[in-house]
């Protein structure tokens, strides 16, 4: 098994599914000759050519808005937003149309796609290249939203929503693109959408979290063992639907929860996980449940000092989890 | 092209059908009998003109909230009309989730579609999109208001049409009025069929009373896109002949004698005549038709009373497609 | 003091500011002669002109972008949003613009704006006239949420928001546009934007609602003291910036909390009024945080028996709290 | 109208010093000083022309990322420009919140942008709205790319100003590339002008490497725009001679000869050139300046390196209006 970068993995579920399956196509900003300009889709205009990998014009929402209607007729369209942040001129696309759609059918019309994002700060973007978006899209009822964490999820969920009959909403944790790495299998294989993964086991508190906030939760939990702390890790990998039994099950034994994101605190998504344990945990906790999430201020900020002012990491994991181990 | 006196008949029996079908629905909710209704009166010969130009079931359709007499022609039936008219179960376009004619009829590949404007038009040139790839010679008719094209989403459609060459037609039926707003306030340039000039596509203005001239207009259109040639933009000309829904007050914004002047043109009148000028028809024989469309829209009022409410925990389903009943 | 309708309060309100000061100014679709769909405008083009109650094009992310540019200029736009259905084409105009401007020009360029945009359902709306849009909104750093429910805090908060430096999103129950009457002082006066209020004091149990919910739940609440149960009622009013002091102090004196809104469950406000909870009067709570909200469909179906099983109401809550004081 | 030989060296010195302070930035970046660049190079006749026929810090301006020499023109200093290169404290744009080049400078009524393309158009034609209730005889400049025109953003905005008559000028710089994407993947209008015809305003195509042509072009069209007569649009043609930014590899779409060809026509070279045979200058002169240049900016990258970042808790400020240091 070759070992792969996160994008790469993503890269190969693409080429793969599109080898296998010709309804399947992508469509976004420089995603042809350029090979998408974090290199997603390197090679991919070369091989399928540009009828399946199309260059659309510098405009989501019609990125969002062809892909459903392709969809409606029988294909199954990747449409890659070239950075999460600029997915809000598609919000009415993906929102009122693709989420409802089936719905509002009453199943006649259903609209498999899937949209890509890159997500997430720490990499020096700034405002408008750094946002976290899952807050919003986890609130769409129709729409799943995705998030891996290893490369090995990422190809696997990748296919999973690439073949799912539903609006997949697939987050990439951009600042892991080359970072993280792991081994991924040659061919097919499946993750499927909905089941969370107990990364690490422990006793003393849970750590809930996805995309490189998870690449972290997991090194910071690897370092608080050898304080003593014995923490356990949950990828949430599926946002919507989300896995509320492993969530449960998991704070059930620990009794301690701590949530963590990246995206702002307020109206995130770490609110429902941390709602939802509130109310059908209780009377397990042992501690308030914790949230650890970025700051409400409006994005990440590009100067450095701010810039890591803003961004969840490793040792700020470690402090809010030790702080809830004591208390 | 002459077009033989079956056909003139038969599409004077849509617009007759549908116009006696809106009629009943305003009947119905005064009588309270009904919540809400939006109205194509004076709207169906460009719809049912459009329709006659495709082939029924095979090219399709993103239609807009006014398009009974569009519908009706694809083969929508006044018993299905009545049901989502009355919220009741069996609606084929929404099973009574959404307002009644919000349309879809999956059987003749006309889409589903919601209230926010002009998104069904990005559909349509996803669809044309797919057609491409697909080398089929089917093409797409997408319809909205004329207000609706002051919407980024229309422009954005129809550039994505232009670019690629797509086999999508855009039907404006330009009624004169977006609720009480007039043209002039929605766009700075004549006609509608002048946007078409900074889009790189044909566009022409139609005289949307005329329901054999429009016709003509969308063979044409149809033929062009059909051989590859392209999207045309058709602007038809009419008037609203109704308040903008059961819920507008058109006194406050327009005089009765504006709208009386236009019911001189109502497009059922002038068919009408060139049926009787032309010898396609006599008085009675149109007269029988008349009494024909009464009485399949009182049984169809009949059945729709009889037919009953969804029930309450249908709402619940299907927001994804694993829950959608098959068969 | 008169007695007035909630629209009506509304109403005086920006009819107030505008005789005040002539850099408020409404623009909107149908605001003009049509006196707005809901009437909330009534008027107001013939007292103050065309030029100061602008009939917008029919595009909302122009209605929101071009009051941006004009709260630039030093004006403080009223937008009106028809229905909030409608808002998302607006989304990247209110998320990436409206609501960072200030942040990321350091201070320099404030937005001093209001958006308005009449929400939720029961009304026979349907998925598109029925929407509640806060989950999306609250987790916009920058931007003010408000909600009133009654008359008097609906001008009060109006007559605020108008005044406020910042872009302030202030949503209006329409259900209650003419169900909810109260008493409404002539002329100026202020509710500010921040605190919640307690609308009924009480012991066992403290309910959190906003809007039409708070409506219900105080009759709910009083229904319940019937029962003996002591139903404190907090209408939270301002949903961002949030008033936590007040909701932990009052779920600290009854030990129970039961968080109500229409808008859907998952990754709704309530989860975060939960989280607060949970984290910041874990050791006072006797019993789960409790949600009770809309169901997780995309939104409020037409038909009668689908829309009463989505909505929330006065029964609901008296199910939920019941059960809840008897944990 | 025939410009002073002082205006032209003014000119051909706002240009030099813009392409030199690029060029620099360039340089930073190889050597790991900077993060991110994205350049003007190429473009720089376009904004001086078009900054000059401006009533500098009267009228207003919604600039765009490559409008390095507009915002130089505007009286934005080396210093200031390179602080913001740095992310450094003091940058007027942004407080070093945004990426660099995401310009504002309030005392020139220069709007703070985004990155989301084309949203600062909607602003521009909202200031438009306003200085038109006000009645100053103000005008409005807003920039972008030609592939930004594809958004519906920009069509909304251009709608507006037409629609009302509003003094605003939109110019389009078209670098012939939206990152890698060509204009024909974007329109297909020959050229940006082309969709002036479609929204009712005037539209002209210039040579935007003629620095003296491209300010005669603007001084009528503001000239128009100030005196009541509505917007325009203008198209400057041109040729990013740079990679998009420093994150770009444009080896992958397309050829270095198409690159050197057009280096033929660079605007400073030709803008140089006229100087010269106008006898406007002398060689000597010219090259004077270009010491000129290069020591200001040395000084300037000197200031920065010696100027301190942001403190990391300076990123918590301001979200809202109150949190704003005053003086
Ligand atoms: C995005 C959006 N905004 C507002 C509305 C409310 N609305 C419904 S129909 C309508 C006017 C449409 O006018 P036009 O496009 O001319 O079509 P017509 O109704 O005249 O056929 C408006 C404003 C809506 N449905 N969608
Ligand atoms: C809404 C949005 N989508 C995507 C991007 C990413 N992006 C930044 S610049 C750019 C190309 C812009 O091309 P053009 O408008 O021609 O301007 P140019 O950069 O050539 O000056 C893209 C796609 C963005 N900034 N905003
Ligand atoms: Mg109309
Ligand atoms: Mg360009």
């Amino acid at each position: 098994m070759a070992e792969k970068a996160l994008v790469e993995a993503i890269r190969d579920a693409m080429d793969d599914e599109m080898g296998r399956d010709e309804d399947v196509f992508i469509v976004g900003e420089d995603v042809g000759q350029r090979g998408g300009v974090f290199r997603a889709t390197e090679g991919l205009f070369e091989k399928y050519g540009g009828m399946r990998v199309v260059d659309s014009p510098l405009a989501e929402l019609s990125i969002v808005g062809v892909g459903i209607g392709a969809a409606l007729y029988g294909m199954k369209p990747i449409c890659e937003i070239q950075f999460a942040d600029f997915i809000y001129p598609a919000f009415n696309q993906i929102v009122s149309e693709a989420s409802k759609m089936l719905y509002r059918s009453d199943g006649a019309w259903p609209v498999p796609m899937v949209i890509r994002a890159p997500y997430g700060g720490g990499i020096g973007g700034g405002l408008y290249h750094s946002q976290s978006i899952e807050g919003f899209f986890t609130h769409v009822p129709g729409l799943k939203v995705v998030v891996p964490s290893t490369p090995y999820d990422a190809k696997g969920l990748l296919i999973s929503a690439i073949r799912d009959p539903n609006p997949v909403m697939y987050l990439e944790p951009k600042k892991g693109y080359r970072l993280i790495r792991g081994e991924v299998p040659e061919g097919e294989y499946i993750v499927p959408i909905g089941p969370a993964n107990i990364t690490k086991s422990g006793e003393d508190l849970t750590i809930f979290a996805y995309g490189m906030m998870h690449f972290y939760a997991l090194k910071a939990a690897e370092n608080l063992e050898k304080e003593g702390i014995s923490v356990e890790v949950v990828d949430l990998r599926t946002l919507v639907p989300v896995d509320k039994d492993t969530i449960l099950k998991s704070v059930k034994k620990t009794g301690k929860a701590l949530v963590v994101h990246e995206d702002n605190l307020t109206g995130g998504y770490g609110g429902e996980i941390a709602a939802i344990i509130a109310e059908h945990a209780f009377t397990y906790l042992d501690a308030p449940v914790r949230r650890l999430a970025g700051p409400d201020v409006p994005a990440v900020p590009f100067s450095h000092p701010m810039q890591e002012w803003f961004m969840v990491n490793e040792d700020k994991i470690m402090n809010a989890a030790r702080e809830l181990a004591n208390y | 092209m002459d077009l033989s006196s079956e056909v003139m008949r038969e599409m004077y029996w849509m617009m007759l059908l549908a116009r006696r079908l809106d009629e009943r629905a305003w009947v119905l909710h005064r009588q309270g009998k009904i919540a809400f209704h939006i109205s194509g009166i004076g709207q169906e010969a460009a719809q049912v003109g459009a329709a006659f130009a495709l082939r029924k079931g095979e090219d399709w359709v993103t239609p807009y909230y006014r398009d009974l007499a569009l519908m009706i022609s694809l083969g929508l039936t006044p018993k299905e009309y009545v049901l989502s008219l009355m919220g009741k179960a069996g609606d084929p376009s929404s099973g009574a989730r959404q307002t009644p004619s919000h349309f879809s009829l999956r059987r003749v590949n006309a889409v589903s579609q919601s209230a926010p404007v002009a998104t069904q038009c990005v559909h349509a040139s996803g669809i044309g999109l797919a057609i491409k790839m697909k080398k089929t010679n089917q093409v797409v008719l997408t319809t909205l208001g004329e207000g609706s094209t002051s919407q980024g989403e229309w422009y954005e459609a129809v550039n994505w049409a232009a670019i690629h060459q797509l086999p999508v037609v855009f039907l404006v039926q330009n009624n004169q009025y977006a609720i009480s707003v007039p043209p002039e306030m929605q766009m700075a340039v004549k006609s509608v069929a002048d946007k078409a000039c900074g889009l790189g596509l044909p566009g022409i203005s139609i005289d949307g009373t005329d329901v054999f001239g429009v016709y003509k207009s969308f063979l044409e259109a149809f033929e062009t896109a059909r051989s590859g040639n392209g999207p045309t933009l058709i602007e038809a000309k009419m008037y609203r002949l109704t308040p903008h829904s059961s819920d507008d007050d058109d006194r406050t914004y327009r005089s009765r004698e504006e709208v009386e002047e236009h019911k001189k043109k109502d497009p059922l009148l002038l068919a009408r005549q060139v049926l009787l000028e032309k010898s396609v028809a006599t008085e009675a024989e149109l007269d029988t038709l008349d009494k024909k469309a009464k009485e399949m829209i009182t049984e169809a009022v009949n059945f729709g009373e009889q037919a009953p409410y969804p029930k309450a925990e249908e709402g619940m389903h299907p927001v994804y497609f694993e829950e959608v009943q098959h068969g």
